[in-house]
């Protein structure tokens, strides 16, 4: 998809009709899912992933893919968790309430940071090397986990209930979380991005001839490592939310987010091969995914054939997409 | 000469969504002979040349092949019936060996092990092509090694290994150098001494005046008159294309300006050795010489695209220091590169965003996107460089090879830039758009802006300079202003031997 | 900006040696000379179980002056008869194997058997035919537990209603083991409590929060709800919290004794779990090790912890300690 | 074909001097290192993954990567156990069938139907997992123990075990296959540039489609090589296979681009992660830590492979 109006839309209606036809399908024939609460619980089972999935998006759309956000995820989560601790802040100083306050604002920013960091490691190698990023990241994926049970000794590291740190999960607004409504205004902030500055321009630029893009003098590192730090940064902000919901982060979190996010992103319309998509696709692929399971949750239906179902659900949501596209996404 | 065709191609006609782009279209060819199709872009030249070939399938009209009725729905069709043609858009395959870039779908079996490639048989055979091509290369090489013009030359001996009744060639010198075309022509001479027909399509109408027996051209889809050999001027045939008159091109004035830009000792090991070199406002400067010379790389060193160690650059006076193409973005320099579909398009996204990319970079820090001003400008330059389009929303592919060239100019103009470098800026052009092409470069110059030029074809480069600067071998062996800048002359010196010394 | 790849190169080298170094240096523990090495073949060690259990079980080994090498399988039966030929190869003195999948390691052990190297199956049984290969086991009885957690159930749910289960992973032994003991319980204690659903979770409380959103919006009749393990119960009841359900009106039980756990009980949001304490395990089976270094067999062949339950009366004298 | 020979050379050496490194060193300071069993046991453990990374070199030249192998293996241990009924050699035979029409039902969907072929074999390897979970009951199911166990465990002259023997037969030949048939090199021509393959008429889908079978049989052989050693099934084996061998292969020099790689290529790229794990376990390196080295060893490897790469266009 790129900008212009009538290309964008055909392509983004394509996978809108399929959500809302299954949506339809649903509200009709699955007992309780059209109720406030069931939807309510389908934003808020997308908001976490989805929020990592949009910073994939625009990471793909470069032409990339970064499979360490899972990873990203479980490390920030865990550093997150224990800067809310006094313990572990008297660590460092004898934890009077200031100081708190003072770790409480790090146990937010550091994981941001962290995410950043690892989004830039992977950036500086993939474009520095000019190596495939699959690979690369795939390592990254191995190296952070790693860390990330090095870190944390392979315990669970509970929360300290911190009531101004778990708001960031659990405060409501008409009992939807606060973290949907930041899901969605995230979303449209990097479409934003994308669609109306010169970075997200270049950014599509990039994904469809890199060549040329270097030719025609787009600062084609600066933008790719930018595209890779905000995936990072954007699972590291999914951390904080996870951890400040649960209380708890451990080595394992977020085991295999990588697979969904980029399957959401790509249901969403994106190219694997850069220059086509839309975070708003990313959006409504990440929707379609957990409409999919919620469905069959509620229709009771035993794990193993839930496989199966959801296999051939998203084939043919993809299949549909492509026919109307006429070209494989 | 065989009298009677080999193909003929009666009422063909070709509807796109929207365009009708053959509206029976008739055409023949006799064994041995060559028979040039030309016209501009979207004339449908290359729309026949397609269904020819089984790309793409006719919606009327019939096709003879040696006198019997054929149906060709698929490329292996056209084959079969020795059907061969070289595509404007490389049709290679960079990761494989030369030998099975030129066998490539037809690949020598083992005797007794037919799903066996046989090795041997495949060299030999490769090596026995590039003997009869005069083409001194190693077979097992890989095809991404070589250099565009001989990937070029390689195409042509794809052609040549084939069951090859008739031969295509789409723009097949585009890419090559006057020596490298004469051996083209040396080859198709051969060809025709074997009854081979030969269907010849360029924009380079000198080519084509003096290797084609006939010609025919197409406009808007239809016929406009086929001319035999001698029967005819250039103006003619040009007119037949256009439809009207063109004015050839005048040389603007070249008078010089202060010098804007200076190079000295510009060095890249193993291709160019102590360039040095001052360009002066509203000057057209040309840097000529044959393929090897170095005149490609040093525009591109120039850019910042390619590594290179220089003693003094200066531009207004100033030394700078270009490490990459924002660095000379920054000076006001801009550049067009040779391969369009390559290196300036971006196919997928609209002609807006194709033409507004430098003009955005520009304004880089005001990081906003005003889609107003940036339809304003693109329609404003693209009106200025006339470039024929349904809107600027449109695809990008969706224009002919003549009008994206423009489009890319466009681009770069949109930065008002001090210093313009262009790279062989007509390659694959059509005359009706070379012609306006040359009158924005002429234009540029006249506003005051310094061009860098060098093209493939020497007289190109000649027609369009003040000063032609010629290398050979990596060396600069002369220089040419004024009076002195003739086709005669540049090929003197550019075939005196330099050496470059590493 | 310029990514100057010199710069990266360097940085990663530099990575890669650290790490290396701390890597060789970290694995090097030098066992005085009477120390024997042992083998510690967890299924994988990336779960929170593990990880305080690989500690404790070190430590006692160590105060005895042995030296314990830590194997780690992926959670992938395959890898991990690969990995166990690897001690054998390596001429361990004992093996302890937690079996990732009760059937498929047999033959490995044989093999062990064979190559003369001592086998112990700790934390989890392997199937029976496994005992003629190895030279005993410890720990805890999956089924067991299963059984203590379906009493516990039984008992608040007054032997009827409707439960849910949040699953570990759909065919991993263990949570094979907990349907199991469910079942035979339910069907002893002839009960008329009915599972409405049985959801896998991948052990991922986040996973185990939004499957309770789903049967909280399903099931309107839920009564109670088995958590495979206490971190799946943090996340069922993360999800009760946010449903605006009150502490107790639904029922959870889980297995583990974790100290949220312990608090979420007091608190009343869950009804009880099954201790088992990753300190108290890996101490235990270390024992047992040592007795088998000491005296070369193991007598009884199987020695089992016993789960005690943990519920609202005797919350109180469990401390939290992982 | 390859990338300029001098490039080739360097790659492949690039691998194996790593591997020379880790055996001289290991030898060195940790003698078990070499020890036949030793050996052996890390030709075993890279023998499953070898094979697959086999069929995945023809898929990735060709332009194209399967996700669902793993799923596809255990798919067809599992097949194998219950067609036991029908006899060893038929319920074997039909086992690797099935694997097969697995592969060959990825090839479809992704060049007739034209889905991707990271949705394809995405919800493949979904599919399969619900398979395998439904026809296990979620348990763990095993064989009668059989004469498959003899194989399994069984080895020529009491050292080469006989999985190694499967995978050294296996390699070697559709490597030949590879780098020698008519088949190979379309699949060469048509990762280079798919569009012109067909033009020069290639027929791409079937050289497509045959890959992804291909790539499904050794699934299948596979499947059946995990029986004879576990003798058992259940929808938690074979997770991870899928990324682990599209690492070894991806390391092995193999572009996902496609057109360029070959067996070796790949088989060493596997063979460097398994050596590389045995030598952590020997080392006894915590396994947390393990991971660590493993994920910067492939992104070093990698990233300096590309660089030199890069660096040799300006010449």
């Amino acid at each position: 998809m790129a900008f212009d109006r009538f290309q964008k839309t055909l392509a983004e209606q394509a996978i809108l009709i399929i959500l809302a036809g299954l949506f339809l399908l649903c509200s009709l024939f699955v007992p309780s899912f059209f109720t406030a609460r069931n939807l309510v619980n389908i934003l808020k089972q997308s908001a976490i992933i989805g929020i990592v999935a949009a910073g994939l998006t625009v990471t793909m759309i470069a032409g990339n893919v970064d499979l360490s956000v899972g990873s990203t995820v479980a490390f920030s989560g865990i550093l997150a968790l224990l800067f809310t601790h006094t313990d572990f802040s008297k660590a460092f100083i004898s934890g009077t309430s200031e100081q708190n306050a003072v770790f409480l604002a790090l146990a937010i920013l550091l994981p941001l940071l962290l995410g950043g960091a690892v989004g830039l490691f992977n950036g500086m190698v993939v474009t520095g090397s000019g190596a495939n990023s699959v690979i690369i990241t795939l390592g990254a994926l191995a190296a952070v986990r790693g860390g990330a049970l090095l870190f944390s000794d392979g315990k669970v590291i509970y929360g300290a209930h911190n009531p101004l740190f778990d708001a960031i999960g659990q405060a409501q607004i008409a009992t939807i979380p606060i973290y949907v409504f930041f899901f969605l205004v995230f979303v449209l902030l990097l479409e934003a991005l994308l669609r109306f500055t010169t970075f997200g321009r270049s950014v599509y630029h990039i994904g469809t001839n890199l060549k040329a893009s270097v030719i025609a003098g787009i600062p084609v590192s600066r933008v790719r490592v930018t595209t890779f730090v905000i995936c990072g940064f954007a699972a590291g902000v999914a951390a904080v939310i996870l951890a400040a919901r649960l209380n708890s982060a451990s080595g394992t979190t977020a085991n295999g987010w990588e697979f969904d996010a980029v399957t959401a992103v790509v249901i969403g319309g994106t190219s694997l091969f850069g220059g086509k998509g839309s975070v708003l696709g990313t959006l409504l692929g990440t929707l379609l995914v957990t409409l999919i399971i919620n469905a069959m949750v509620l229709l009771n239906i035993p794990s193993p054939w839930q496989y199966v179902a959801k296999a051939l659900i998203i084939v043919t949501a993809v299949l549909i997409d492509v026919r109307t596209r006429k070209e494989a996404i | 000469m065989g009298a009677d065709p080999i193909l003929e191609m009666k009422g063909i006609r070709k509807e796109f969504p929207g365009t009708v782009a053959l509206d029976g279209v008739d055409f023949d060819l006799r064994g041995g002979e060559v028979h040039a199709i030309v016209g501009e872009n979207g004339a449908g030249k290359s729309t026949l040349m397609r269904i020819l070939c089984g790309i793409k399938t006719l919606d009327a009209g019939t096709i003879h092949v040696e006198g019997v009725e054929r149906f060709i729905a698929h490329p292996r069709d056209a084959l079969a019936l020795g059907v061969n043609m070289i595509h404007q858009e490389f049709a290679n395959f960079p990761h494989l060996s030369v030998a099975e870039n030129i066998f490539v779908g037809k690949v020598p079996r083992r005797r007794g092990l037919r799903w066996v490639v046989d090795k041997t048989a495949l060299l030999d055979g490769a090596a026995e092509m590039l003997e009869r091509m005069r083409l001194t290369l190693d077979p097992a090489a890989r095809l991404g090694t070589l250099s565009i013009a001989h990937q070029q030359l390689i195409e042509v001996a794809k052609a040549l290994s084939g069951n090859l009744r008739i031969l295509i060639m789409d723009e097949a010198t585009s890419s090559l150098n006057m020596g490298e075309t004469e051996q083209l022509f040396s080859t198709i001479e051969a060809l025709k001494a074997q009854g081979i027909g030969v269907i010849y399509i360029s924009h380079r109408l000198k080519e084509v005046l003096n290797i084609a027996d006939r010609i025919s051209v197409l406009r808007d889809g239809r016929n406009a008159g086929t001319f035999a050999r001698g029967s005819f001027s250039e103006e003619e045939i040009v007119q037949a294309m256009l439809g009207k008159k063109i004015s050839l091109t005048e040389k603007s004035s070249g008078r010089k300006g202060d010098v804007v830009f200076l190079v000295e000792n510009l060095s890249i090991p193993g291709k160019v050795k102590d360039f040095s070199f001052t360009l002066h406002r509203g000057e057209v400067l040309g840097i000529s010489g044959l393929s090897g010379s170095g005149k490609e790389v040093i525009v591109r060193s120039l850019y910042g695209l390619w590594p290179c160690t220089v003693g003094r650059v200066e531009i207004g006076g100033k030394p700078v220091d270009i490490m990459r193409p924002a660095d000379a973005l920054r000076q006001g320099i801009a550049y067009l590169a040779e391969e369009r579909k390559t290196l300036s398009l971006f196919p997928g996204m609209s002609i807006r965003e194709n033409a507004s990319l430098l003009w955005l970079l520009s304004i880089w820090r005001r990081l906003v996107i005003s889609r107003t001003k940036e339809a304003a400008t693109v329609g404003e330059y693209t009106r200025r460089l006339n470039v024929k389009m349904t809107g600027i929303k449109a695809e990008v592919n969706s224009l002919s090879g003549g009008n994206q060239q423009k489009l890319i100019l466009a681009r770069l103009l949109m930065v008002e830039p001090g210093i313009v470098i262009l790279n062989d800026p007509t390659r694959g052009v059509d005359v009706g758009s070379k012609q306006e092409i040359y009158q924005a470069i002429f234009a540029l110059a006249r506003q005051g802006a310094s061009v860098i030029m060098t093209s493939s074809e020497i007289p190109e480069v000649v027609s369009l300079s003040d000063r032609v600067l010629v290398l050979s071998r990596g060396i600069l062996i002369g220089e040419l202003s004024g009076g002195d800048v003739t086709v005669d002359n540049v090929l003197a010196l550019a075939s005196r031997a330099g050496a470059v010394t590493t | 900006m310029r990514v100057s790849m010199r710069a990266v190169i360097v940085l990663l080298v530099v990575l890669c040696a650290a790490s290396l170094a701390f890597a060789s240096g970290g694995g090097e523990k030098a066992a005085p000379k009477a120390g024997k090495t042992v083998a510690l073949m967890w299924g994988g060690t990336d779960a929170p179980f593990v990880g305080p259990h690989i500690k404790s079980f070190t430590a006692t080994m160590e105060k005895a002056g042995h030296k314990v090498v830590v194997f780690d399988s992926k959670w992938d039966p395959a890898k991990q008869s690969t990995d166990l030929d690897d001690a054998v190869a390596q001429k361990m003195d004992l093996i302890c194997l937690v079996p990732i999948d009760p059937v498929a390691i047999i033959p490995a052990l044989k093999k062990a058997k064979a190559a003369g190297v001592p086998v112990m199956t700790i934390n989890t049984e392997a199937s029976k035919d496994a005992n003629d290969y190895i030279v005993g086991y410890s720990g805890v009885g999956s089924y067991e537990q299963g059984l203590v957690a379906a009493e516990l159930l039984t008992e608040v749910m007054g032997n009827k209603g409707n439960l849910a289960v949040v699953e570990g992973v759909s065919g991993f032994n263990v949570c094979v083991q907990y349907a199991k003991a469910l079942e035979d319980t339910f069907k002893k204690k002839n009960s008329s409590i009915k599972v409405l659903a049985v959801q896998p979770t991948n052990w991922a409380p986040a996973e185990a929060t939004k499957v309770t959103e789903d049967y909280l919006t399903r099931f309107k009749n839920m009564d109670a709800i088995f958590a495979h393990d206490d971190y799946l119960a943090g996340g069922v009841i993360v999800a009760l919290k946010e449903a605006g359900v009150k502490p107790g009106q639904i029922k959870v039980v889980g297995i583990g004794g974790i100290g949220d756990a312990l608090k979420a009980i007091k608190e009343g949001w869950m009804y009880g779990t099954v201790l088992q304490s990753p300190i108290t395990e890996g101490d235990f089976e270390a024992q047992r090790v040592i007795e088998f270094l000491k005296t070369g067999k193991l007598n009884p062949f199987y020695k089992i912890m016993d789960n005690p339950k943990i519920d609202p009366k005797n919350v109180a004298n469990y401390k939290s300690e992982f | 074909m390859r990338r300029g020979l001098a490039r080739t050379l360097l790659g492949d050496q690039k691998i194996l001097l790593i591997l020379f490194g880790i055996t001289i060193v290991l030898a060195v300071i940790r003698p078990v290192f070499i020890s036949p069993e030793n050996i052996f046991n890390v030709l075993f453990q890279v023998s499953i993954n070898g094979m697959i990374g086999v069929g995945m070199a023809y898929l990735m030249i060709g332009g194209d990567f399967d996700l669902s192998v793993g799923s596809n293996m255990v798919f067809a241990t599992t097949a194998a156990i219950l067609l036991e009924g029908l006899g060893i050699a038929p319920g074997i035979v039909l086992a690797v069938l099935l694997s097969s029409l697995a592969g060959f039902l990825n090839g479809v969907l992704v060049t007739k139907v034209k889905i991707n072929s990271f949705i394809t074999t995405l919800s493949m390897m979904i599919f399969l997992r619900g398979l395998v979970l439904i026809f296990t009951d979620k348990k763990t199911i095993s064989g009668s123990t059989s004469a498959l166990f003899a194989f399994g465990y069984g080895s020529l002259f009491g050292l080469i075990p006989y999985p190694v023997l499967v995978a050294a037969v296996v390699l070697p030949v559709f490597g030949f296959v590879l780098a020698k048939s008519v088949w190979g090199r379309n699949l060469y021509a048509i990762g280079s540039n798919s569009k012109a393959a067909q033009m020069f008429g290639i027929n791409v889908d079937s050289a497509k489609i045959a890959s992804f079978t291909l790539t499904g049989a050794l699934c299948g052989i596979s499947g059946i090589v995990l029986l004879s050693r576990l003798n058992s099934a259940s929808g938690t084996y074979g997770m991870d296979t899928g990324l682990d061998v599209i690492s070894g292969v991806l390391l092995g020099g193999t572009s996902l681009a496609g057109g360029e790689g070959s067996v070796f290529r790949a088989f060493l790229g596997v063979l460097l992660l398994g050596v590389l794990s045995n030598a952590m376990i020997i080392l006894h390196v915590t396994p947390y830590l393990q991971q660590v080295v493993k994920g910067l060893m492939l992104i070093t490897v990698v990233a300096v492979d590309a660089y030199q790469a890069r660096r040799a266009e300006y010449r």
